[in-house]
């Protein structure tokens, strides 16, 4: 038997469903339709006046989730691409972000954002919007990239008093397969060292987890060990893990599938050569995304995101310094 | 007793002029209720003219707004909501709902003066208050944003099964009906059918905007019907048309009749601040029936129709004034809150530093 | 002539039943506004049945999505319209009232095929596609945010002094309805009165979700009234009354009276887009009176009226099949985009690599 | 005769209205009322017809401003604090900012936020959105810090044919003067640096400049010679500017008041080391505000944001380094 990342979703959230009557899941076309991706498909039949389609009005539907928390519920809320977030942003990153700070009221609510590019699905149906909500303060952001990952980390992201982004990654939906759930599991804020290495580290999240390892394969074919680091959260970032491999390493490549300004690898470099400068043996870089929206045509979304290529090509750039 | 009201409109279904305050004609009850409404309005604006002194004087960070000429609506809101049971959210000019559905003057002298000891801690200031685990969440400022938030308040009952009887209602203004949060929000309690009151007081103007240059419909209560709700229109200056309709909206919400949208028509009768004199609002609005101040009309109803003296009234001026003053005073004496002191955390979950499992540390204040 | 129509509601003002299509009686120009109408939704069926055919074939990625059921609808819009004057901002389900506002068939194939040659030169796809100079903009993804840019469009007009006699439309689903972009849109092109037609088609769902978990009003045709424009309901699946209802609308908008809503009313006769079989649309839906195929009803009113031929009719098959099949043809055997030699700038300025001062290079494709 | 730094954005909206026909102002209250900060007083009745009271709609607000730039228009709107533009942000990104790339019509919209804390202003009055939108293709964000690029710059940012995001800073607007205006002003996209110095750089922006020459001018009376660079614009970034002045003096602090993950201040560090790593003689810095909501009281609000003691704080541990 095996189980795929959306599978592990689907599963959690049934779990959730099954042991916290706190939790419900509010959506576009989650109940019995289960789902543009099919995360909560059954879950509607499964779990009676728990599952309930939305209108399409994003912004209402964290606001509903927010009002709900407050009531002392656990709402999870599908948004259907993670691009249709930018309508529920106010709700989220001002009143959302904010409550606990302010009131002293923690407002569990699990946003779920089906994030990162596929072929075909062009500048609307493909953002990654982790480094935009990892800006604003009381907000948690995961990028689980591991089928185990994205079961453990959607339970804890729930159990949880404080909003949490959950980032997905659509390409890892059917692509990523395990044979099951790992039942240990690190915690949130804490990131896992996915592959040693010794002559470079690469931080990566989400989706880029998978392509760095490729790309640290083919360098192992020469003779290259490349520590991967997968940050698991984007915020908070789990910084001792990333010093300790750099420490080990010397090198730094952060890669992101994010545009190119600011974001996550931004954060992580800033941060590494502000804490750790002197374990550095040469210029920490960056890989992300082209600065355009994501192109709809596969032949222009390959080469707009890091691709192993990429990734290999400034590694290589790197260990040559 | 059939209460006599000025005039008011209705939009479908209709509710007829002079209907009863209460669904009995109890008439000691309706004395009760008027009674507790007008106390509410006069602690708002004793309160709120005290917040203008001391905002004039320079004892006030930040803005200051005032809900003058809105306490009738305001209060009788307040009033017919259960705290404890019920939900409300305020907006910018619910002073009197607020005091009427049991805050505390303190919490507002304390979140002005930005105490720490207050709700907000000095996190938050002036109208940007609330006591969320008491039924009443703290506004953020953008508008109509509270909608979807009393929305989901309500939902969470109903998945409790403890909706029953329960009323969840926020105010918006006329400016508020453009957003899109409100539209969201107001549809999506409509699918819902819960048991949500939300008054749009019309003060004719959005800071300096008219309404001319904010809607285009005859009145804003021909939106329910595009919402499939309950729609009321009411004479916010007048007390006795407000209670009469405003509790006929909570209770067709309570009974479960779904969504009640009430449009009361009124002045705002301060600037949008008082950073502001207003002087844009023309003097034909000002000296209009909408300009009339609700709390003159109140007190002479009160008076009229024997539900309270012209002493009785005149001492609890007193008694409000006084209780003002000592808001202010305990606010004014209390501690500022100490940067050096304050937790920076925006999480109750402390998991940054540790790496720890998800240690909820949360502790409503 | 007065032209048999089926039934149409219409919300205040009421259009009569067999309202004539024009504005005149005049047999032959209603002739040939409705075989122009035929002609753009026989040619954008016969697209979109070849579209399916690629999808399934694997020839297209990403999604494609089908205006079936909807284009006597789209079309009639379509060519109420004037290129190259009014404005029209397609959306999902739009493919025969792009048609008919000129849109050449090449435009489609070129961008569902991802050739470097068509419109979006492979940066975007499907139906995410237009020519914002041309009056017709591009959509983007997020429902109802094409209803502020229409308004935007008319705005710059009234601006320029070149308002008069033009109209801007766009179409939305009764999903889109519930956005806040939708409300926000329309009451502002309401408050500014501007001459814009916006038409629901409440085909029943919005992907899988039914109007009942979407909205509460009876008809989302009344909405109109909250918002202070005309409003109009219609039989979506009955060209003649698409007609009828949709060309008067564009009439009144075009007269300066203003915002006109036009709902109207049929069912989705695909999928949400090809991935998907729709089999959650309940059989009672497909048989029903809106279950019924607006091209057979059509075909049927033309012979029956004696505005076309049977034999007509044939031959249009023929000839839209072969225009369908040289815009495929053509589309495929077109270079790709090549990410090598790809402007990867977002900006149309170059100031960031030479610090210039701004030295505009837009040039519309 | 002086001129504060609103003073010069009214009188640029001024200028810009008499001379291009193509503009107009958009925005709540900004009519015959001048607009809450008086940004536009007199303008409604100075140029008939070209200066609008819009409803509380932001999101419609900028979708008008795209339609009517496509048609040839150069609006500019005002949001009535930048902390609104969370309603508009699904506009502002998704519609204006991927507009040219997709179409190659450019959409030439300048949004005018006011932005900053300033005491007692609390969350939602206060906030400094500059490094969300700069994460976004297809906006120019600029962040004049002096009255003569207030006014300049939103004249540059008028002409440009692609949207500008204009971040005003409240704090500045009366508190900034100048006698006049300079004729002379650099182009967009170039950094200026505002005072020389040999031992250490800071970059800053908006309001953050004045605070760091406040800072600098303290350590000046110790000995040391701090170099003030005003990035001006934070998209583009003036990379050469910055790096030709940590070559000099071998330290980078960077400062900002928005929020701490991300944002600018990890954008110039992160670039800064990957392209000028060689420069460095101490681990560059950042300061920002805190990881919270901005917030309310003066005295927690003064602690939240960086302030020329803990710049010259940070400055002396990195000068000590
Ligand atoms: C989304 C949003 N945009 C702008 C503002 C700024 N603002 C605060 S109050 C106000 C006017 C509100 O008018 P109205 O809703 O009529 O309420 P009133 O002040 O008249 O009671 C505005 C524009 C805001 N708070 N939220
Ligand atoms: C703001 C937003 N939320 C979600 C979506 C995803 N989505 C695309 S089409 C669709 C259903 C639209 O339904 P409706 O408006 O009725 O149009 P129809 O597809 O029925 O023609 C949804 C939910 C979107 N495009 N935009
Ligand atoms: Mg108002
Ligand atoms: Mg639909």
């Amino acid at each position: 038997m095996s189980l795929t990342y959306i599978d592990a979703i689907r599963e959690a959230q049934e779990t959730l469903l099954r042991e916290d009557p706190r939790v419900f899941l509010y959506g576009q076309d989650i109940a019995t339709f289960g789902g543009a991706f099919k995360a909560t498909k059954g879950l509607a039949e499964a779990f009676p006046n728990r599952v309930f389609d939305s209108p399409i009005s994003e912004d209402a539907m964290v606001g509903l989730a927010v009002g709900a928390a407050i009531e002392g519920m656990r709402p999870i809320v599908e948004m259907q691409f993670a691009d249709f977030s930018s309508i529920a942003f106010n709700q989220i990153v001002n009143q959302a972000a904010t409550h606990f700070y302010r009131t002293g009221v923690p407002i569990p609510i699990t946003v779920r954002l089906p994030s990162g590019g596929t072929p075909g699905s062009g500048p609307f149906h493909s953002q990654s919007m982790e480094g935009i909500y990892a800006q604003y303060p009381g907000l948690v952001v995961l990028t689980p990239a591991s089928v185990s990952d994205a079961y453990h980390m959607l339970i804890d992201a729930v159990a949880l008093d404080d909003p949490v982004i959950f980032c997905e990654h659509k390409f890892l939906y059917r692509w990523l397969k395990a044979k099951s759930i790992q039942n240990d599991h690190l915690p949130i804020g804490q990131a896992r060292i996915v592959r040693p290495g010794k002559h470079a580290t690469v931080v990566a999240y989400s989706a880029m987890v998978h392509e760095a390892v490729r790309a640290a394969e083919r360098l192992h074919e020469d003779g290259w060990e490349i520590e991967v680091v997968d940050l698991r959260s984007v915020k908070p970032l789990d910084m001792d893990t990333v010093l300790a491999s750099v420490a080990r390493t010397g090198r730094l490549l952060a890669v992101g599938e994010a545009f190119p300004w600011g974001g996550v690898t931004a954060e992580v470099v800033a941060r590494t050569v502000s804490e750790g400068f002197h374990l550095l043996d040469a210029p920490p870089q960056r890989l992300n995304a082209r600065d355009t929206p994501v192109p709809y045509h596969p032949k222009l979304w390959a080469a707009h995101r890091p691709t192993p290529e990429s990734i290999q090509e400034a590694l290589r750039k790197l260990l040559n310094f | 007793m059939r209460l006599q009201s000025s005039p008011l409109n209705s939009y479908p279904p209709p509710v007829a002029q002079g209907h009863p305050i209460a669904t009995n004609d109890d008439v000691a009850a309706n004395r009760k209720f008027l009674r507790s409404v007008f106390h509410s309005m006069l602690r708002a604006r004793l309160l709120e003219n005290k917040l203008s002194s001391l905002y004039k004087a320079g004892k006030i960070v930040g803005g200051v707004y005032l809900g003058k000429g809105q306490e009738a609506v305001s209060a009788t809101l307040g009033t017919a909501l259960i705290p404890g049971q019920d939900f409300f959210a305020p907006l910018i000019r619910d002073q009197a709902g607020r005091t009427a559905f049991g805050e505390p003057l303190i919490d507002c002298t304390r979140t002005y003066l930005g105490s720490a000891s207050g709700p907000m801690r000095g996190r938050d200031g002036n109208i940007h208050r609330g006591r969320p685990t008491m039924g009443m969440p703290a506004m953020i400022s953008h508008l109509g944003a509270q909608v979807p938030v009393i929305a989901g308040m309500l939902f969470a009952k109903r998945l409790q099964g403890t909706l029953a009887g329960r009323v969840g209602a926020t105010c918006v203004g006329d400016g508020a009906t453009s957003t899109g949060a409100f539209h969201e929000g107001l549809n999506l309690a409509a699918v819902e059918k819960l048991p949500m009151v939300v008054i749009v007081a019309n003060n004719q103007f959005a800071y300096s905007t008219p309404n001319t240059r904010q809607f285009a419909c005859n009145d804003l209560v021909e939106k329910a019907r595009g919402y499939g709700i309950g729609g009321f229109a009411v004479d916010g200056t007048d007390l006795l048309a407000c209670a009469s309709v405003i509790t006929e909206a909570v209770r067709r919400a309570r009974e479960g009749r779904g969504p009640q949208l009430v449009v009361a028509h009124l002045l705002r009768l301060s600037g949008h601040g008082e950073h502001d004199d207003g002087s844009y609002v023309p003097r034909e609005n000002r000296e209009d029936h909408y300009g009339r101040d609700c709390i003159d009309i109140a007190t002479r109803q009160l008076i009229d129709h024997g539900i309270a003296t012209e002493e009785e009234i005149k001492s609890w001026h007193q008694q409000f004034a006084d209780e003002v003053q000592r808001a202010v005073a305990q606010a004014q004496q209390e501690a500022a809150p100490d940067p050096y002191h304050e937790d920076w955390s925006a999480l109750s979950s402390r998991i940054s530093a540790a790496h720890q499992s998800p240690n909820p540390t949360a502790q409503p204040s």
